[in-house]
């Protein structure tokens, strides 16, 4: 029964969203003018890309014609309701207007009007339609290709011009790595229901159809890091579908390349630490430009991006036995039938490629920020994060009989989260 | 065939005339009808023709029976318009529909996938 | 209210805007939605067979074109048999009507028998399902929901029919129990012959017709096969005369209609017959 | 006091013979019997308004959930799952359970008033319309009362896209239910459909011309061409996924080469058509309160009419800009997107004509028109946005994101629902007798205006911000904070509005401003009958001479006398006034329905003992209810008994009561 339940919940949230509101009425001004702003990370207004700026100039033609038209009629309408509006009861029992039926020139020439409205709109539609389909013809032969697998509620990403020897292409998830100033081709493809792949600021969204081989092109200025979303529903946890990209330099790419075809990191010891895996170019110096924004998980002080590449390179202070243990547990706890952990144990795909999966800045999809707080988060409840998924309906639990398939207990969970982060 | 099509102009306008006649001759021409069509389909003809062909003849068929049958020849001719306008749609629509899965972009994936012809040379750096 | 002097115009009712019976109106109007159900369904079935998946079924070799023709044509007949009803009634021949309706009944049961058959030979012989194939769930869903319109059609002739029994003045309560009666019998009969004539079909493809398959099958049948006799003496019962009854040319209207969405069921079967089936040869 | 309630309804049936009990004709003309069997479409048309109503206001507190949920970040009022079932529910209700069945109360009750006929076509039709609509609605809405892992209310959004329907991944019986609850209101607004067809051509008054019906009565064509033509495709569509679900079919099934793409088409291939469905009524309530108001005729009144036989036509040849994102191609696309600009011509000129009516009137500003005046300007808004979303390439940018939910509710709210408080307003005296205090009118419409807009114009920018609809939670950091929190207090503010609306509805009934027969000083014929209402309608059936029928008898008055006279001499020599009796047969139909429909709703396989038996006999007894109920529906055939009117108009009473036959 919904009903009780919900009831009960109302009262008991009534409160709380009121708590929760309160902040925004402080900030006053600001959070007002945040109606009207249009930067945010999934803006399609400030965009990044030649597809998405085709798009979002199409809209503007959209915008201006119809706003102009918007305002010529309004002003009729508006016109006419104050001009012949009856002042008083006199006026309205006044004899009756004019019983006119209309007049044929006048109708005529409204049509016209609006088809020639419609065609000022056309016109730049058909080009983009074109355009935004596939890679331009000159393109061609510089696109990069990748392939996007959805999954409730995460994506995987092969890289079929990136094999790696006895293994098959490049594989990761949830964080999609491309060469910035190069057109991108994405194939798109669902192992379950309808997805679809959506980053604001690089493309409008294609779908991920089963049984339909859709794609799309996408591609980035200059370096930088974007916020994708599943856009269309696709069950329980659909809202929290969520992906990023990476755009990064030649040289950038190539190193990250070269990270992700190695196997996964082995900690040791003595070799705990060490060096990062690959160079990127020097971090930039980034100024916030989002005020009123309540930044939950991002690092105040680092771009997006700068924080992606930091995220690259092993954390300071490893604790060799705790990841050992953690590897050991990834083991027990059957992990490794879920997850792939190429060069260690794991060889499941019901879940994502966990090989680098510490140096990812996000986990579960784009979720979570990954740090060790946010990862024992999601290792001890997954099924408070994403309610239905997989890791927990199956993993955790058996789905027929609800029973727990294993515990974790709190040193479990360090001792995995220890294991996790060391995988860059 | 003529014959038929003279019993009907000649029935015209009297409607209490029998049409027991015309009615069985309908009948007969359908089963003729439905026999040509069943030969038509083990005839070594081109495959287009024999499609256009068996088209044509269900088309003659449906068109006896809504207007004989269905007494649309001797109705007003709005019943008329108000079938054709749902059948015109909905030719209308499955047309449509049939173009749209035949376009090369709606091919299933279970078809070989059409992978784009760059994706070889396409390279990193 | 058999005061009307003069014949009716079948063609013209005075009381509507139009002229248009409204029954006739509305026959209409729902066949033209009619189309978009089938349309719908045949552009599923025709989606599927341009793009068919591995693991279909060969249709070629599942089809039966000869039972497919038969029951294509039974069906023609039928058509014709219900023209020849509307006709007789719109002239007032209540009894010529009254077998018309009687014969249409048969042929459209035995359309929905030759149905029965072929979806039972297709799949337990050609081990072609509604659940193991594309093919199987477009083609017995198509074909099955023109079958539920066949069957839909049968019931309704089939009230027709009983109801031209219905007594002119104030119907009793008693009319109203024997109407019920007859349906069932009805009913009944109908399965009870289907049955019948389908064991008896099976034992022939079975064994061929020799005397021990004969005396086999009315051993096996014996039950339905004395229920139906008896079926059949009941509803000859049923239809005996019995005074004046409420039905006669001003019901015409009713058996048109009724012929309409007929005939409809007709030319779907003509669309389906070269598109499901005679196409598939070529 | 109220026609609908307290309507002398049959005179009395003393002399009718005596019949057996089930064929017996049921003369209550008060109580719950007198409801449940009444054939009137003034009952059924109120029928339909009260139910609409209600689940107007049920579709409204999910909304306000949706929005409660929405209004800060990262909230937790609702869970994943009820958020979804709120969104799905909140969208199935609104269209199918109020939008459309409101609109059908309007049909009922106004279109055969305004055309001059006693009633519809086939009066128990109608009857069996309105309580399969009412099965279908309870079917939909079962869910919310039974545990929830098992069944729980439909969760797959409003246009269910499959595979995400099949049994794989939902399996409760959740879908089921709402496939199997859509299923039945398409029969029931198909059945509903057919039946105004033929009344509206085949019943109209002498000299009623096509050419004269008001517009609100060619919009009800119009709608009703949609509704049979559309609905088959949606039907055929569940009957697909009824078919996966309860017996493993393949249609959408992935794994067995099933292209789910194939349900998209099919659902759109309804789905545009519907939401003309919804708006096309809306506009002739328009186009009816404008030129009362203005007192002026409606201005290019062919053109309008032909404008919305033209959007209807082509409604069905747009629907795949649902799917600009589902890679179709580039020609489709284009095809698809000029199509859809097109529509922005044909509703253009309705706009352009309204405004032409307006011109030169004396504009009197009561409430109905206020509301008139809103959705002219608030359609503008919620169309243009339209327009923006037929550029496909945009659209790749807007689609599933909350730009489209602001430029659906703009023409679902400031479209359809205005214009059906509107009507609302504008038909109450007719419906029972008062008049809406001006006052209070204003003030909700002014706080439905202000809470409407502060709602959903935010939501523009939130979309194009990259906020995506149906979810239900988001982060803190995108810039979707402060849009999301004023749309929750708009929506607060507009559900006051609607609370306000509602209880100034109720206030009048029992105690509003009497006021007599047409007090708008109306001009079509619905406003020439007596108050309340009387059962028959028109004493005399009335002789058409100009479009604007009634305010043309108010200008030549003696002729219009005569003329009275004489018809009313006339059709008393014919008899008197035919009244078709009453049945309960319908209704049995309808609930024989229910069962069965529950029954095969359920029918997958249990793992407990036993019960698929049950499921089927609960099926069967359905099915031999639906088919007894029909049988005895057609023996007792559509008789009825002559009403006589002792020259004072208003006043009936039956003479002979004796059956009478067409
Ligand atoms: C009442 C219902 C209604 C109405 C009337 C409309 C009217 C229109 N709609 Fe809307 N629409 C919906 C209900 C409605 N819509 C719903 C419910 C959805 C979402 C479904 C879902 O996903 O859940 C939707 C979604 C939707 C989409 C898909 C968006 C997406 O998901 O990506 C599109 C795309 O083209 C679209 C377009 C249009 C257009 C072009 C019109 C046109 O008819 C509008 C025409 C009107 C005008 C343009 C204004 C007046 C005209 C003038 C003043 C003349 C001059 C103007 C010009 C020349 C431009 N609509
Ligand atoms: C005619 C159709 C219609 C109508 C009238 C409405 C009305 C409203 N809708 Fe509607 N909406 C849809 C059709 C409609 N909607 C559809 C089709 C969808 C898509 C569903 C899907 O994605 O599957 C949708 C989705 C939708 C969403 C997006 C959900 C999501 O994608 O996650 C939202 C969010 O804001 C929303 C909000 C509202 C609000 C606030 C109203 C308000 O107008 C409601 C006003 C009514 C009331 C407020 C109730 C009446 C008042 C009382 C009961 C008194 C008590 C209350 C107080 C005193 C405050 N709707
Ligand atoms: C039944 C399969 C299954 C099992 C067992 C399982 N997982 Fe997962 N795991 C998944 C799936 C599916 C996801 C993706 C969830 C999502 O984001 O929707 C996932 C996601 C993750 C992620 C986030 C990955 C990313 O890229 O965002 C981590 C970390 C993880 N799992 C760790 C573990 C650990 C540790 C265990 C063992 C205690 C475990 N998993 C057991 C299926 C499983
Ligand atoms: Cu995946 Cu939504
Ligand atoms: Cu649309």
């Amino acid at each position: 029964m919904y009903l009780p339940s919900l009831l009960r919940s109302l009262g008991r949230m009534g409160i709380r969203v009121l708590a929760l509101a309160s902040p925004l009425f402080l900030t006053g001004c600001d959070f007002f003018n945040a109606i009207w702003r249009m930067d945010g990370h999934q803006s399609t207004i400030v965009v990044a890309g030649p597809v998405a700026r085709a798009q979002r100039d199409l809209f503007y033609v959209t915008c201006w014609v119809t706003l102009v038209i918007f305002i010529i009629v309004g002003a009729v309408l508006a016109y006419a309701t104050i001009k012949f509006k009856a002042r008083n009861a006199a006026d309205e029992h006044a004899e009756p207007p004019e019983q006119g039926h209309g007049n044929p020139l006048v109708e005529i020439s409204l049509i016209a009007a609006s088809v020639f409205a419609l065609v000022i709109i056309a016109i730049p539609t058909l080009k983009a339609i074109w355009y935004t389909y596939d890679v331009p013809e000159a393109e061609k032969a510089n696109a990069y290709e990748v392939t996007a697998t959805a999954y409730q509620w995460w994506f995987k990403f092969e890289y079929p011009g990136e094999p790696i020897e006895n293994v098959g292409p490049l594989s990761t998830s949830n964080e999609l790595v491309i060469p910035a100033g190069r057109p991108v081709h994405i194939n798109l493809r669902t192992v379950d229901v309808i997805h679809s792949f959506w980053v604001p600021k690089l493309a409008g969204k294609v779908d991920m159809i089963p049984n339909r081989g859709n794609r799309l092109w996408l591609q980035a200025d200059a370096p930088g890091y974007f916020w994708g979303q599943c856009a269309e529903y696709c069950g329980d946890s659909h809202a929290v579908m969520r992906f990023r990209v990476i755009a990064l330099g030649k040289d950038d790419f190539n190193a990250w390349l070269a990270a992700q075809k190695a196997t996964a990191r082995t900690v040791t010891a003595t070799a705990a630490a060490g060096q990062p895996r690959a160079q990127f170019a020097a971090l930039k110096e980034w100024k916030r430009n989002e005020p009123g924004y309540t930044d939950k998980y991002d690092r105040p002080d680092l771009s997006p991006l700068d924080n992606w590449k930091q995220m690259q390179a092993p954390n300071p202070n490893e604790d060799a036995a705790l990841i050992a243990q953690g590897r050991k547990l990834f083991q027990e706890k059957t992990c490794i039938g879920c997850h792939t952990i190429r060069g260690h144990e794991g060889v499941g795909i019901t879940g994502p490629n966990l090989t680098h999966v510490g140096a990812r800045t996000t986990i579960a999809a784009g979720l979570l920020e990954n740090n060790p707080e946010q990862l024992a988060r999601w290792i001890r409840h997954p099924d408070q994060v994403k309610p239905g998924n997989k890791m927990y309906n199956g993993g955790y639990i058996d789905v027929k009989t609800r029973k727990p398939n294993f515990t974790l207990t709190d040193a479990d969970v360090t001792a995995l989260v220890a294991y996790i982060s060391s995988l860059k | 065939m003529t014959s038929i099509a003279h019993a009907a102009t000649a029935d015209h306008g009297k409607h209490q005339d029998n049409k027991f006649e015309i009615y069985v001759q309908i009948a007969m021409l359908l089963a003729v009808i439905t026999g040509v069509e069943i030969i038509m389909v083990y005839l070594p003809f081109m495959k287009a023709l024999l499609i256009g062909g068996l088209v044509v003849l269900s088309v003659v068929k449906f068109m006896f029976v809504i207007f004989y049958f269905m007494h649309l020849r001797w109705d007003k001719p709005f019943c008329t318009i108000l079938f054709f306008i749902g059948l015109v749609l909905a030719i209308g629509t499955v047309w449509a529909l049939l173009q749209l899965f035949s376009v090369e972009d709606g091919r299933p994936l279970t078809a070989p996938p059409p992978e784009p012809p760059h994706s070889a040379t396409a390279k990193a750096g | 209210m058999s005061s009307h002097a003069g014949t009716i115009d079948h063609h013209h009712d005075p009381s509507t805007s139009t002229g248009i019976p409204n029954k006739k109106l509305l026959m209409w109007a729902f066949l033209a939605s009619d189309c978009m159900f089938f349309g719908a369904l045949i552009a599923t079935h025709l989606i599927y067979r341009l793009h068919p998946p591995s693991g279909n079924p060969d249709p070629k070799v599942v089809f039966n074109p000869a039972l497919t023709s038969f029951s294509t044509f039974i069906l023609l007949m039928s058509s014709l048999m219900m023209a020849l009803a509307v006709n007789a009634i719109q002239k007032g021949n209540l009894k010529s009507m009254r077998w018309s309706l009687l014969t249409t009944i048969f042929f459209g049961c035995i359309f929905l028998f030759c149905q029965v058959f072929e979806f039972n030979e297709f799949v337990h012989e050609k081990h072609m399902t509604i659940t193991n194939s594309i093919l199987g769930s477009t083609f017995f869903t198509l074909t099955g929901t023109h079958g539920t319109h066949v069957a839909i059609g049968v019931l309704w002739l089939t009230l027709m029919y009983i109801r031209s029994f219905k007594p002119a003045g104030a119907v009793s309560g008693a009319w109203l129990g024997k109407a019920t009666l007859h349906l069932l019998v009805f009913a009944v009969t109908i399965v009870l012959t289907m049955h019948v004539v389908l064991a008896f079909v099976f034992d022939f493809l079975a064994t061929g017709l020799t005397g021990a398959m004969v005396a086999g099958f009315f051993s096996s049948t014996f039950l339905s096969f004395a229920g139906m006799i008896i079926g059949y003496g009941a509803l000859r019962w049923f239809a005996r005369p019995a005074g004046p009854v409420a039905f006669d040319e001003h019901n015409a209207i009713d058996v048109e209609s009724m012929g309409l969405y007929w005939h409809f069921v007709d030319i779907v079967w003509i669309v389906i017959f070269t598109a499901v089936y005679l196409l598939e040869y070529l | 006091m109220d026609a609908t309630v307290k309507s002398h309804f049959i005179g009395k049936d003393g002399e009718s013979p005596a019949r057996p009990l089930l064929l017996a004709r049921p003369t209550a003309t008060t109580g719950l019997m007198s409801w449940l069997t009444t054939v009137d479409h003034k009952r059924i048309g109120f029928l339909y308004g009260a139910f609409a109503l209600f689940f107007f206001l049920v579709g409204g507190v999910e909304a306000l959930l949706i929005r409660l949920q929405l209004m800060v970040p990262n909230n937790t009022l609702l869970t994943a799952e009820q958020y979804n079932t709120m969104f799905t529910m909140h969208g199935t209700t609104m269209i199918f359970l109020a939008v459309m069945p409101l609109s059908a109360a309007f049909f009922n009750f106004v279109m055969p008033l305004q055309i001059g006929a006693r009633d519809v076509a086939f009066p128990r039709l109608n009857a069996f319309s309105l309580w399969t609509f009412v099965v279908g609605a309870i079917i939909l809405n079962i869910g919310w009362f039974l545990p929830a892992d098992r069944w729980g209310a439909p969760d797959g959004g409003w246009f269910g896209y499959s595979p995400l329907t099949s049994r794989t991944y939902i399996p409760k019986h959740s879908i089921d239910m709402w496939v199997m609850g859509l299923q039945l209101l398409g029969v029931a607004s198909i059945a509903a459909s057919l039946n105004f067809i033929v009344t509206i051509i085949n019943m109209r008054a002498p000299g009623m011309t096509m050419m004269r019906l008001p517009v609100f009565v060619w919009m009800t064509l119009v709608t009703s061409f949609l509704i049979i033509l559309s609905f088959p495709a949606i039907t055929i569509a569940l009957v697909e996924v009824m078919m996966d679900r309860l017996f493993g079919t393949n249609f959408f099934e992935a794994s067995m080469g099933g292209m789910p793409i194939l349900w998209q088409h099919l659902f759109w291939v309804f789905g545009h058509p519907e939401v003309y469905i919804l708006i096309l009524p809306a506009m002739g309530i328009i186009s009816e309160i404008l030129p009362t108001f203005s007192r002026k005729p409606l201005y290019g009144y062919p053109i309008v009419v032909f404008s919305g036989a033209c959007i209807g036509f082509l409604g069905f040849a747009v629907w795949s800009h649902h799917m600009f994102t589902t890679g179709m191609g580039t020609v489709a696309t284009a095809a698809f997107a000029l199509a859809t600009m097109a529509i922005a011509v044909p509703t253009g000129v309705k706009i352009f004509n309204w405004i032409g009516t307006l011109w030169g009137g004396h504009l009197q500003m009561r409430t109905p028109m206020m509301f008139a005046l809103g959705f002219i300007w608030m359609f503008m808004i919620g169309g243009f946005s339209g327009v923006m979303h037929s550029a496909a390439p945009a659209d790749a940018q807007q689609q599933d994101s909350y730009f489209v939910v602001a430029h659906f509710h703009y023409v679902l709210i400031g479209g359809s629902i205005f214009a059906l408080l509107a009507g609302i307003h504008y038909w109450f005296p007719l419906i029972f007798g008062r008049r809406v205090s001006e006052f209070w009118g204003k003030l909700s419409f002014w706080i439905i205006f202000a809470g409407f807009n502060i709602t959903f114009f935010p939501l523009h920018f939130v979309g194009l911000n990259g906020m995506p609809r149906r979810t239900f939670t988001y982060d803190g950091n995108m810039g979707w904070n402060a849009p999301n929190f004023i749309a929750t207090i708009g929506a607060l503010i507009l559900g006051t509005g609607i609370a306000i609306y509602f209880a100034v509805m109720i206030y009048t009934y029992f105690k509003g401003e009497k006021v007599g027969r047409d007090p708008w000083d109306g001009r079509t014929l619905e406003w020439a009958i007596p108050n309340p209402p009387p059962e028959y309608n028109f004493a005399v059936i009335p002789n058409v001479h100009a479009r604007d029928a009634f305010w043309y008898e108010k200008h030549h008055q003696a002729e219009i006398e005569k003329e009275k006279a004489e018809l009313s001499k006339a059709e008393e020599a014919h008899g008197g006034i035919h009244m078709p009796f009453q049945s309960i047969w319908p209704f049995f139909t309808s609930c024989g329905i229910l069962i069965a429909a529950i029954g095969i709703a359920v029918l997958d396989h249990d793992p407990r003992p036993g019960f698929w038996g049950w499921k089927v006999g609960t099926a069967i007894l359905g099915g031999v209810i639906m088919f007894a109920s029909i049988y005895i529906w057609s023996l007792e055939g559509n008789e009825g008994y002559h009403l006589h009117l002792d020259g004072e108009k208003g006043k009936g009473h039956c003479h002979d009561a004796s059956p009478a036959k067409h």
